[in-house]
């Protein structure tokens, strides 16, 4: 048990520090912590990106812990964790390339063909080529495998049509992975395909969708009649669900760097600056045992996701233990945010940056925050994740399971 | 003993119903959130035509007369429609002031006026953020005008008068200023509710009449959020019951794994949890009309019963609401946000639950019932 | 909307208050609020509390809504909660006459014969015959369809076998009510019949339950053979379940008089009484918000039970709404008792009360709490009856219900 | 960076588990709990055997000199086993008092005989109920005697010696007390917990010795308690992790509605939070051990936050597995009971979780870490 830098760690550490402060500017530690989610990356931001990881590449930043072969460093967990570390402490661009990175590629590298991983990976690794998943559809969000884009053979050639929703950067993306349907009448998960589909096909219309909080990081995208090499399918006829579950073991297992201490740091300024009675409201016990709260729940978290790097550092597979951060995190943000724009009093129902403390951040964490409950497995999936596969309470009667697709009730919504 | 609204007024709360469903359904909320416009002019004075801003007023004012119990049925229904009108502002604050303080000559002059829609009243108390004390007001009354900022004053941007809490000398009063006037400037502020306005009004020697006994404003400011507490309380859980039944309609409809999300145990039991939440807010709520109505002496109590409970209520139902529509509630295309929105605007309208706990305790303290 | 009595009620009350002062004494309003639940009552408190039915019985006030011709006053329900109200004020012996006046007696009035009415409810109602429910079993909890209890055919009589659990006042009740298996061929709901059982018949034994607060005012009744006349049927054989769906809901629609506020006066004078940091622990605002909750809490469940009061004053069948008053204010009842310890810090670990604040009755209660959300329907089976019968939501899929009740699987706890 | 304990300590951990699993099954913590005992003295001197009173003394005051982080594995299993013993009494607190500020003399002195579990140590701190302030200690010490009223001392009434924290002068002072000298009164109390003992100690010009600097008895008492509240949340955690699994192995094996009642979603996703609660006070607890084993800077903040992280998680687990359990989770016969009522007794064993959170504050007011 230790939370210092064994020598080693120290090492690469500094390694990192220096090629970071020989290559980019030091963050102002002091800035408000501003929520994701609501932006939407303009060219200028995407040739930035670019440019810093084509950067970070060369020097073997990209992918710490994939092997040097593919274009990583060979390196452990938690030298990507100190990499983080250190990198967050600077202005670097937005990371467009971490779904990539961290989702598809290892499920190219698992289920692709010697060719795919040729022809895809290196171009993912420098980030010339950015890349974005293409699962959710409006009737199968938590009930994924409930999909219908559907995917039909035609030579060598198979063609896509239906609709997917909740893609992020589609519309600066190269590629996008994929599950369609190829039959219907198999049972729910047993007829799913999954393909590497090119962005720029004929037939793809992508719509940005608006949120709740103004941004719109997501998009809807329309398949009509879009072409896809069958040498673009990863995985056998029918075994997209296994590959898809590939794809959300990564997602799941992506690990936290610390996030979210800025903010509480944030949340201590306000109230140190905002009164109750006269007084600071740091001095009111109410507040005092609420900020505790926050803190002792953001450090679990932390050192949760810590002891999760030790596992994986010692080979263990990541598990699905990993959902803890989110499903403990997302609404602790959205709590933080509560509270902090309830410690403005009437101020907190301003969303004006010119009138509201700290530029309105969390009046605009409190409208992001929805988001995260929801993006990438709701609150109740998680659940169901973490009592299902790490605790292994027994499933519920299913419905769907053992008949052919098309006959799933799917309800007046979806009739 | 007797727990429930009358005939009567239930007949008063469907005519409301019908008339807010056909004139303000969501899409006209959304309006209002989406452009420039601090209001929808068009439903206010639907509203006022039906007595609605004037119900609370004697008709020997111009009133209808109705009486609390009635405002307090319209509010809910304002709440449920999610009315972007500055109805709260104009009608439980402002009117409520004239009527407690003012003068048979203020009266006179006033309330026809905040009755028949054709003014809007507002009602200024903050001056910055947090949980202020009587003794942090620093807008300041001297020789007939006003002198000062508040913010944020909500609708002080299409009010045309405010009642604003200045000090006067040791003490506080409570003045009234036309909006009109010179001296007054007032700038409109991005609201976290897009579809209720909110302002900041600067008076430079604005002139200001006393409303009430001067040297008083602190106790009467308290009597007036006490009442405009529970009728915004009634508000919250309109928000609050209509929430519910938006996210117990989409559960119905949504199928996952073969069945309606509706079936799904886990989701079940929230939705008995927040029936319970808004029922038991609705109990306090209709405490709290009583108590309105009959002038009774555990008003203040009643106020802060209602309010804290309301507030709670529609917080977790639009927030349970955008949760369990999951991803599409996300979006600026459905209505969740809406509801989102409001049940934060309305929790901090006027000061916030624990202010509204701390009230409690006081009032409990001092004995006044319990 | 009226919170105060009108005349009519006024008269009532006066009347009730009168009848009161001239026959008991007035209880002291400061002393502490004790528990229930943790009482077992001896000999000489039940002939005390029978000789108190008797004289309510004999001015008419111990069932006030029933029909005069039954022993009742043919009142509303508002004046038995006025009833209820002032003789709380009073010093009276415990009510061990509740189960049945409130839920058996009513559902003897509904679903028995003229000669059972005849027998039994003269009795029920001056209390010479107290009454127990027997309906748990230790595999029919939550579930409590899925009774074993066996009643066999025997010529006249029917013979009852196995064992109930929970049975309140079974050690000195003159008669029970009993819903028993009597075809375990047919599903689960369908082979039920309901009994009138004679508590003091052969074959019948009472093993009181130690309760973890130290009380045992529960007890297991063993039935060995137990002779139960044809005549004391209640309903007809295979329409038990319906016959206890009778009796629960009168359980649930048994209305609260004010419950609780007591408790709250209690919680409100340690706070006064007790330091935090060299200050009353009344002047924290932690405290405070706490207190408040609470205050707000209980007057909501209050008033709630007023609102099913008109409701059922107006001829409205009383709902599955009573559930929430046992929902919210079972938990609420836990939450103060802990929040109370907590307040008392090193010391609430004591029960000692002689050393404890208000004679312990905090940690007295602390333990208890949980039998409250236990017993007459879990927080859990209150959700589901609150989701299905009052907001109609969809029921889950059945595993027991279109099959014999000897094949529903039961697991190696029954096995 | 190294978030877990290492082979050898979870070594230790087996050892220590398998050795509770056989000589503590919860018959044994129950027998203390119904009888007039205070506490196992067989197991007493079973643990002590193995090295574990004297975990953390070094060896040459006759301790195993393991180290802070192999006591906090052993204090994990002394909670999952509800082991009856005074353990947190002799060992986090009266021990790492005389750790901490004894002289030479003093810790030769008594070190090995607490270390080898012959005499048992305690600790003295509260006079009365609440939440108090080092300036509310009454009890005197004065010419080499103490006197004053000590209440509750956990463990006073089966302790050979405790320490006292006692005014000296115009400050506090650590003063240790032989509990078979004269001058001392010791009275059990019925404790909460009847499985760990409870007591009251009357000092009437008891003989007395100081620990420590004289004057620096107000810090040095906040140093023990921090240490102590790191050990008694592993204790806790210990607590907690035992009752989620009671909880879940009954779940598996009770049917209802013929099914295993842990596959309805709400009791699953009420288990999911649970398994989160604990595991986050799991790396808490972590986070305090590291902290204690290095006498790191982070050592107070650390403390609150794993004492506040454990108590929570054994509140709720010990509650939950109660409700779970449904109708036999209420009896006597049931062991649902032994985990609620210790989970109490150690909330409050070291002041309530309040008390830390406000602590944690003043430490992040003070700048030490974050």
């Amino acid at each position: 048990m230790d939370f210092n830098d064994t020598p080693e760690e120290a090492a690469f550490r500094a390694e990192a520090r220096a090629w970071l402060e020989a290559n980019a500017e030091l963050a102002d530690p002091h800035e408000t912590t501003r929520n994701l989610l609501s932006e939407r990356e303009d060219p200028a931001t995407i040739a930035e990106a670019q440019a810093w990881q084509k950067k970070k590449a060369a020097a073997g930043w990209t992918c710490i812990t994939w092997p040097k072969q593919h274009g990583g460093r060979g390196g452990t967990p938690i030298q990507q964790v100190i990499w983080n570390q250190e990198e967050a402490k600077f202005k670097t661009p937005p990371n467009i390339f971490a779904i990539g990175l961290g989702m598809l590629g290892p499920t190219i590298l698992t289920h692709g063909t010697e060719d795919q991983i040729a022809r895809y990976i290196p171009k993912m690794v420098e980030g010339s080529e950015i890349w974005c998943q293409l699962f959710s559809e409006p009737g199968a969000g938590s009930d994924l495998a409930a999909l219908r884009m559907s995917a039909t053979r035609d030579g060598d050639d198979w063609s896509l049509n239906g609709q997917k929703i909740w893609t992020t950067g589609a519309q600066f993306s190269r590629w996008g992975m994929i599950v369609t349907r190829t039959d219907p009448n198999v049972s729910k998960h047993a007829g799913l395909t999954y393909f590497i589909v090119d962005m720029k096909s004929p037939g793809i219309e992508i719509r940005p969708i608006r949120q709740i909080n103004g941004g719109s990081g997501f998009n809807e995208v329309f398949f009509n009649d879009v072409r896809v090499p069958d040498g673009n399918r990863v995985g056998a006829v029918g075994d997209g669900w296994k590959v898809a579950i590939t794809t959300l073991m990564h997602e799941r297992a992506s690990i936290g760097s610390g996030s979210g201490r800025g903010t509480f740091k944030d949340l201590l300024r306000l109230a140190r600056e905002t009164q109750i009675g006269g007084r600071p409201a740091l001095e009111d016990s109410t507040v005092r045992q609420k900020l505790a709260d926050f803190y002792i729940a953001q450090r679990g978290l932390q050192y949760t996701s810590y002891r999760t790097l030790t596992a994986l550092s010692r080979g263990q597979t990541p598990g699905p233990e990993a959902s803890i951060g989110k499903l403990v995190g997302a609404p602790l943000n959205q709590q933080m945010a509560s509270f902090a724009c309830d410690l403005q009093g009437a101020t907190g129902a301003l969303s004006d940056p010119a009138a509201a403390p700290q530029e309105a951040a969390w009046q605009d964490q409190f409208v992001s925050a929805p988001g995260l409950r929801l993006a990438g497995g709701t609150d109740e999936i998680l659940r169901n994740i973490i009592a299902e596969r790490v605790l292994r309470l027994p499933p519920e009667p299913r419905l769907d399971k053992d008949v052919a697709f098309r006959d799933v009730p799917t309800g007046p919504a979806n009739a | 003993m007797n727990f429930d609204f009358s005939e009567d007024q239930k007949l008063l709360q469907k005519t409301a119903r019908d008339f807010l469903v056909e004139h303000c359904p969501l899409e006209a909320v959304r309006k209002v959130l989406e452009s420039s416009s601090s209001y929808d002019p068009a439903l206010w004075k639907g509203t006022a035509e039906m007595g609605w801003q004037g119900a609370a007023i004697p008709e020997a004012y111009g009133g209808a007369g109705f009486g609390y119990l009635e405002l307090a049925v319209l509010a809910e229904e304002v709440g449920r429609a999610l009315a972007p009108l500055p109805f709260a502002s104009s009608v439980y604050l402002a009117t409520e002031a004239i009527l407690l303080a003012g003068s048979e000559e203020q009266k006179s002059a006033l309330l026809p006026s905040l009755a028949s829609g054709d003014r809007i009243g507002s009602f200024a108390l903050f001056e910055k953020p947090g949980t202020p004390t009587p003794d942090a007001v620093e807008t300041r009354f001297e020789d007939g005008t006003v002198s000062g900022t508040k913010i944020p004053v909500v609708d002080g941007d299409v009010a045309d008068l405010v009642v604003v809490v200045a000090r006067d000398g040791d003490g506080l009063s409570l003045v009234l200023v036309d909006l009109d006037a010179k001296g007054v400037e007032r700038t409109r502020l991005e609201s976290f509710d897009g579809s209720r306005s909110q302002a900041r009004i600067r008076f430079d020697r604005a002139p200001a009449t006393v409303l009430g006994k001067a040297g008083e404003g602190a106790s009467l400011a308290q009597r007036v959020l006490d009442r405009a507490a529970i009728l915004m309380a009634f508000e919250q859980l309109g928000g609050a019951q209509r929430s519910f039944d938006e996210t117990k309609a989409f559960a119905m409809g949504r199928y996952a794994f073969g069945r309606p999300i509706a079936s799904f145990q886990s989701l079940k039991h929230r939705m008995a949890d927040l029936f319970c939440k808004v029922e038991l807010a609705r109990s306090n709520c209709y405490y709290g009309a009583w108590a309105l109505s009959h002038d009774a002496r555990e008003l203040p109590l009643a106020a802060c019963q209602a309010r804290v409970a309301a507030t709670e209520a529609f917080e977790l139902a639009a927030t349970e609401n955008i949760q369990i529509h999951g991803g599409v509630g996300f979006t600026w295309e459905y209505d969740c946000h809406l509801f989102y929105r409001r049940s934060k605007h309305l929790a901090l309208a006027l000061g916030n639950a624990n202010s509204w706990r701390e009230r409690l305790i006081q009032e409990l303290e001092s004995g006044s019932a319990a």
